[in-house]
């Protein structure tokens, strides 16, 4: 009751602003909306780690001087980079889930969800970019250093997860903070397969109530306010493994 | 030895995938509509009106990189500057606007921006697509202000020091010395803000521009195919890769110039 | 050895009068006087953290005392206040570092043009003359379109000293000019140094090679924790001194540096 | 009015249309023009006020913006009446249409009325008002794709069980590309919410309003609606058969 | 001086014969024999690029002769074909580089702890124990919870040498250890190197440190142009040697870098 009592009060202020929130004292409208802000944010926290560690094996990939491993990975990251990230949802949603469908013998056998998709394409999507700002990184250490590491009877596999990717993970961070706030942005896209993420359900109630300006400001505040923990969380462990000496 | 090793096979690696970059997507596309030929008629008479469209992503790629990497300059520049009041609105600016979807800052500039002009007791018409290379302007140049700041930083102290010694002042060391050498750490991410704003493009629809998203969408909805649909798909990402990919690989070989340098 | 005794030569063009510098609580120089007449060539040594970098800072405005009179060819220092009138000092006064710091996008030729016109607004096609011959007088002609990634060490630190000269100084410092280099290439920078204070150029140099300096100064300063603890001809620090600890400095492998190494003590 | 004047004084009537599918708009693409019924009415009215027809293609996002800020001066883009959207919004009181929504199903689905669609995803386009009543009145789990293509493809790829789109649309692609929909039929017997598409403006402007609706009911009297109907194709004219009797009366 | 004539202390450790080695074009080793016994200490001296640090990087398998045999502890080092086997190589042979390359991200004790713990799967307890002995003979006890960035290149070298020694190798190389230091600070890096040789173990030096290559090698061997010109105790090669070209090396500034700027000629 009180709760009502708040929303109600909260939707004359902003009507007396000449904004229509009036879809807040609805049941399904506000339901879906208030579902999209939990889906955003579980999807922002599934799709991280995941842009996180395939990036990672995307970067190992690439300056693993193996054409067999480097090349798929590079022609991943060119075309995922140069293609709209829209399309690729819509494409794989479309088309390669109902391959997988059809594959399985029915779409009632196939586990694969739309939230899955958003995170496969946005998540691989942003490791791409990732994996290109870890490889400049690793790319970035002297060579002389590498050498002693070899001189010291380290493999090839040794020096990269003891030297490289430790150094290179220090200074690719803002770049990686980067991506990461646009990999934020980025789950926006789900609205177009129907994952009930913050966009989509603004989507649904302003084509049926016209009140797009009031959402966007919400969006807006939103978006930033999560943007806002990603990149602080980002300075956070900037700080945190920062080395003395070195401006990484 | 792996070192010597290294750039050799990359470059093997990258000649190769630059061929089939280029060719297999619209090589599936051609094998498509040539297997499936009623398909291949609709999509012919389609081409025309996608591309009208696409020309209108080309144009505002390049506006809104072009706009947004002069101001993202400038703003990344005003970041660093040792007054406060010059600094502190280039942060404000960049931390807002860096955080907001594109599809938000798109929509904001219907608002803001009225759809004609009265000049003189003339009617101008202010174009969609101004509004669209606005939005997308300003997205670009707060990733490309922090970029800008980011590169200044990575420039070793000694340099600002030599450039000091030799009687350079703050503006001249700048422009002579400091940016010059920015531009090539600058380059990959600038590629990566360079494409996501010709990717953006895709919203532009929103504040009634037509372009190629949005025309491929009216021409699945008139035809009525569902394969004509996916194929407008494949014609959507073949062009924007067609878009991206060379200033890519320019960007790249600009990069490896630089090396050399 | 060109000349050895006091420094008679003409008018002071550096003169330091009790300079004190701190860096927030260390204090750095503590009662600094010096005097450098035109044409002369005079060397600092000392052991690290002696201050030897700051004296020239000082010097080129690169840093302000806290107290003290600096006068460089009649202008107060230490009274600049405006970074223009600093910045008018340091056209007039050169200084190579350490690390010689070229601008990595530039020719070596553009290296040494960049400064003189767009700084002094000289004609180009003049000082890429100059630039010339003073590619020819370190010796590195045939290097002009090379980009300082392509150059070794050596080559890289005579660019610098070849930069600095295309502002037409009227006085170089010269702060560790050798210490980066690998010890096959010290020698060719240390040729072109000698010519040049062979021409009457005012230099003062922070150096580590003893036999060096001993060799080109008019006068030697021996620096010591902020404070100048001895100056005088090369022959009276390097061979009549008292001081015990300016004998152990220049003579012995710890406290002397390589210089040393070869005359059988300190090791 | 302003609007009205407006209207005179360029001689051009700006109309927003919303290219959603046969019949109502879409493009054509030998002219690149857009055709339909919607369009045919911005014509007619046009014609009828005496002034040239302008079309600006619009989108749910901004329909309602570039009408607010002028852009355009009436919408023709399948907004159907809602209390809601009368508040912020003027309309033309005599419908030029009533639509309702048809569902596409699997023939050997089983579904067999709305109310079988309980608990299963149902794919929608976005613009669509279909939401609310399927999610509220049938307990649907609706799924909203950008457009009517897409939904069309999420269905065949079986991710959901039903297509919820205005009636005249999907009867007509049935219809005209029976083989590749031959797995599937509207068989509910009943449209969902049947209601009116009406031409909305902007709030206040009662001359527009009053010479759009003549305009309106002239069309619907003279039997050109109708005619218009048929042309392209629309399968239900009912409710038009219906109106043109009742004015062409009076 | 320790030992000075020919090198009967053992059996041979190292062994090269014939080492022939090209990169692309340019031949960088055109037939090197040499042979090296368990305990001697060898110093490997010679103009820049004569083929130094190839010698060294051929021993340690990070280079792989066209032909010739190179034996290792009994290992046929040239016919080693699989990387893993080269790893196994290279654990039982440490070196150390002029660019010290310390891992600037951990601190000094897990530098030095890292190789044996991951690389030989030692006990990381026992290894912390060996790391701290090590710290004291290299007198850092103090820095062992410090970062690289913290330390000077002299300190930092000392930990580099530590690092390689905790790998319990048989053979230590050493690549111009002190090149990149400041001059104050190569006589610290040098002592420890001293204490090692002392201490019996194996190790050949690159140096452009003559004095320091005639007071602790048994060995000293000349390199030129991808050829050992000349083998033999110091007392031969610094003294008694005829090649006029040796002679001019270590002689002169221009040959020899600064080890020889103390003793009046070549400049
Ligand atoms: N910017 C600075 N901030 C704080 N301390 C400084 C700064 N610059 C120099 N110092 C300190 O001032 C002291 C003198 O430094 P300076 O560079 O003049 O010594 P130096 O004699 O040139 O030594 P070196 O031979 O090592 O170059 C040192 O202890 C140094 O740590
Ligand atoms: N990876 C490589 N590729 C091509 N040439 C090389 C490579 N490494 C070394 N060289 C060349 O081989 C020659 C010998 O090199 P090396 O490093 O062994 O000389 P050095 O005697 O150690 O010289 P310095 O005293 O300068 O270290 C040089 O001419 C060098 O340019
Ligand atoms: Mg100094
Ligand atoms: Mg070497």
């Amino acid at each position: 009751m009180q709760d009502m009592n708040l929303t109600g009060l909260f939707i004359d202020l902003m009507g007396r602003l000449g904004l229509n929130y009036e879809f807040l004292a609805t049941g399904y409208e506000a339901q879906i909306w208030r579902d999209g802000f939990i889906t955003t944010l579980y999807l922002v926290a599934v799709t991280i780690p995941v842009s996180l560690i395939v990036g990672l094996i995307f970067a190992a990939c690439l300056t693993s001087g193996r054409l067999w491993l480097s090349a798929p990975v590079r022609g991943f990251v060119e075309l995922t980079r140069n293609t709209p990230t829209l399309v690729q949802l819509m494409f794989s949603f479309l088309v390669l889930n109902t391959v997988v469908s059809n594959m399985l013998g029915g779409a009632q056998n196939n586990p694969l969800s739309p939230f899955f998709w958003v995170v496969a394409v946005v998540g691989l999507h942003v490791a791409a970019l990732h994996a290109e700002a870890i490889r400049g990184g690793i790319e970035a250490v002297p060579s002389s250093m590498i050498e002693a590491a070899r001189g010291m009877g380290f493999s090839q596999f040794e020096i990269l997860r003891y030297v490289q990717i430790p150094l290179a993970f220090r200074a690719s961070l803002p770049a990686i903070v980067n991506g990461l706030i646009s990999l934020v942005k980025s789950t926006t896209v789900g609205n177009a397969i129907a994952v009930s993420e913050i966009t989509y359900a603004s989507i649904m109630v302003w084509t049926q109530r016209d009140n797009v300006v009031e959402l966007m400001i919400v969006l807006l505040a939103f978006f930033s306010l999560i943007n806002f923990v990603v990149a602080r969380v980002g300075s956070w462990v900037e700080r945190r493994l920062a080395i003395p000496g070195y401006g990484l | 030895m792996s070192m010597a090793v290294t750039p050799k096979t990359t470059s093997t690696s990258s000649r190769v995938l630059r061929y089939i970059g280029f060719v297999a997507m619209p090589l599936i596309v051609i094998v498509w509509s040539l297997i499936d030929l009623s398909l291949g008629r609709e999509l012919v008479e389609w081409i025309p009106y996608l591309a009208s469209g696409f020309s209108m992503n080309i144009l505002i790629t390049i506006c809104a990189v072009t706009l947004g990497t002069t101001a993202g300059v400038t703003l990344g520049l005003m970041q660093l500057a040792p007054f406060w009041f010059v600094r502190l609105p280039a942060q404000i600016y960049v931390q807002i606007f860096r955080n907001a979807p594109a599809l938000v800052l798109i929509f904001a500039t219907t608002y803001i921006f009225p759809f004609e002009i009265v000049l003189f007791g003339n009617y101008l018409p202010f174009p969609d697509w101004v509004k669209a290379v606005i939005g997308l302007a300003i997205l670009s140049s707060a990733y490309i202000a922090e970029i800008t700041r980011g590169a200044v930083l990575s420039i070793p102290t000694t340099q600002w020091e030599a450039t000091k010694g030799l009687g350079f002042s703050r503006l001249q060391a700048l422009r002579y010395v400091i940016l010059p050498q920015c531009v090539r750490r600058s380059l990959p991410p600038w590629m990566n803000v360079a494409s996501s704003m010709a990717m953006g493009t895709s919203l532009a629809s929103l504040v009634g521009v037509h372009e190629l998203m949005h025309a491929a969408t009216d021409a699945s909805t008139a035809v009525r195919r569902l394969d004509f649909t996916i194929i407008a798909y494949v014609v959507v990402m073949a062009a924007f890769f067609t878009l991206c990919y060379p200033i890519a690989r320019l960007t790249r070989r600009l990069e490896q110039r630089f090396n050399a340098g | 050895m060109t000349a050895s005794t006091a420094t008679e030569t003409g008018a002071a063009i550096v003169k330091l009068e009790d300079v004190h510098l701190s860096f927030g609580q260390t204090e750095v120089l503590k009662g600094i006087d010096l005097t450098i007449n035109k044409g002369d060539a005079v060397s600092i040594i000392g052991p690290s953290g002696s201050g030897k970098s700051t004296i020239l800072r000082c010097i080129n405005a690169l840093v302000t005392p806290q107290s003290g009179k600096i006068t460089v060819a009649g202008t107060r220092v230490d009274q600049l206040t405006k970074e223009s009138e600093r910045i008018q000092l340091r056209k007039r006064v050169g200084i190579v570092f350490q690390q010689y710091n070229l601008f990595p996008h530039l020719t070596v030729l553009d290296n040494i043009v960049l400064a003189p016109t767009k700084i002094l607004g000289a004609d180009r096609t003049a000082t890429v003359k100059l630039a010339r011959e003073l590619l020819e007088k370190v010796r590195l002609s045939e290097k002009a379109d090379a980009y300082p990634g392509q150059l070794s060490g050596g080559q890289q630190q005579r660019v610098a000293i070849a930069r600095a000269l295309a502002m037409k100084p009227e006085l170089v410092l010269f702060d560790e000019v050798t210490s980066a280099l690998d010890p096959e290439t010290v020698g060719e920078v240390l040729w072109v140094i000698r010519d040049l204070i062979r021409d009457g150029m005012t230099s003062i140099l922070v150096t580590h090679e003893m036999r060096f300096a001993e060799e080109i100064s008019d006068t030697v300063v021996f620096t010591e924790n902020g404070r100048i603890v001895d100056h005088g001809s090369p022959q009276q620090i390097f061979h009549t001194t008292d001081n015990p600890r300016i004998r152990q400095f220049v003579g012995g492998l710890s406290g002397g540096g390589r210089g040393a190494v070869r005359d059988g003590e300190g090791i | 009015d302003a609007t009205l004047d407006r209207i005179k004084g360029r001689g051009k009537l700006t109309v927003g249309v919303i290219l959603s599918g046969a019949p109502f708009g879409s493009i054509d693409p030998k002219t690149q023009e857009q055709k339909g019924y919607n369009i045919d009415i911005a014509k007619a009215l046009a014609a009828d006020l005496g002034v040239e027809l302008e079309t600006v293609t619009v989108t749910p996002p901004n329909r309602v913006q570039f009408l607010q800020q002028g852009k355009v001066d009436i919408l023709i883009a399948n907004m159907q009446y809602t209390e809601e959207r009368a508040k912020v919004l003027d309309y033309v009181p005599t419908p030029y249409d009533r639509a309702g929504g048809a569902a596409v199903v699997r023939k050997d689905s089983g579904l067999k009325d709305w109310a079988d669609l309980k608990g299963k995803p149902v794919c929608i386009s976005q613009g669509s008002n279909y939401a609310q009543p399927l999610a509220e009145e049938y307990g649907a789990i609706v799924k909203g794709l950008p457009s009517q293509p897409e939904s069309l493809l999420a269905l065949q790829g079986g991710n959901c069980v039903a297509a919820v789109h205005v009636g005249a649309t999907v009867g007509l692609l049935l219809l005209d590309r029976a083989d590749e929909w031959k797995d599937y039929a509207i068989p509910f017997p009943t449209e969902l919410i049947p209601s009116d598409s009406v031409i909305w403006l902007r709030k206040g402007e009662a001359d527009t309003q009053k010479a759009l609706d003549e305009s309106v009911k002239k069309l619907h009297a003279s039997g050109k609606m109708l005619e218009l109907a048929k042309e392209n194709r629309l399968l239900n004219t009912k409710y038009l058969e219906e109106e043109n009797k009742k004015l062409s009366a009076k």
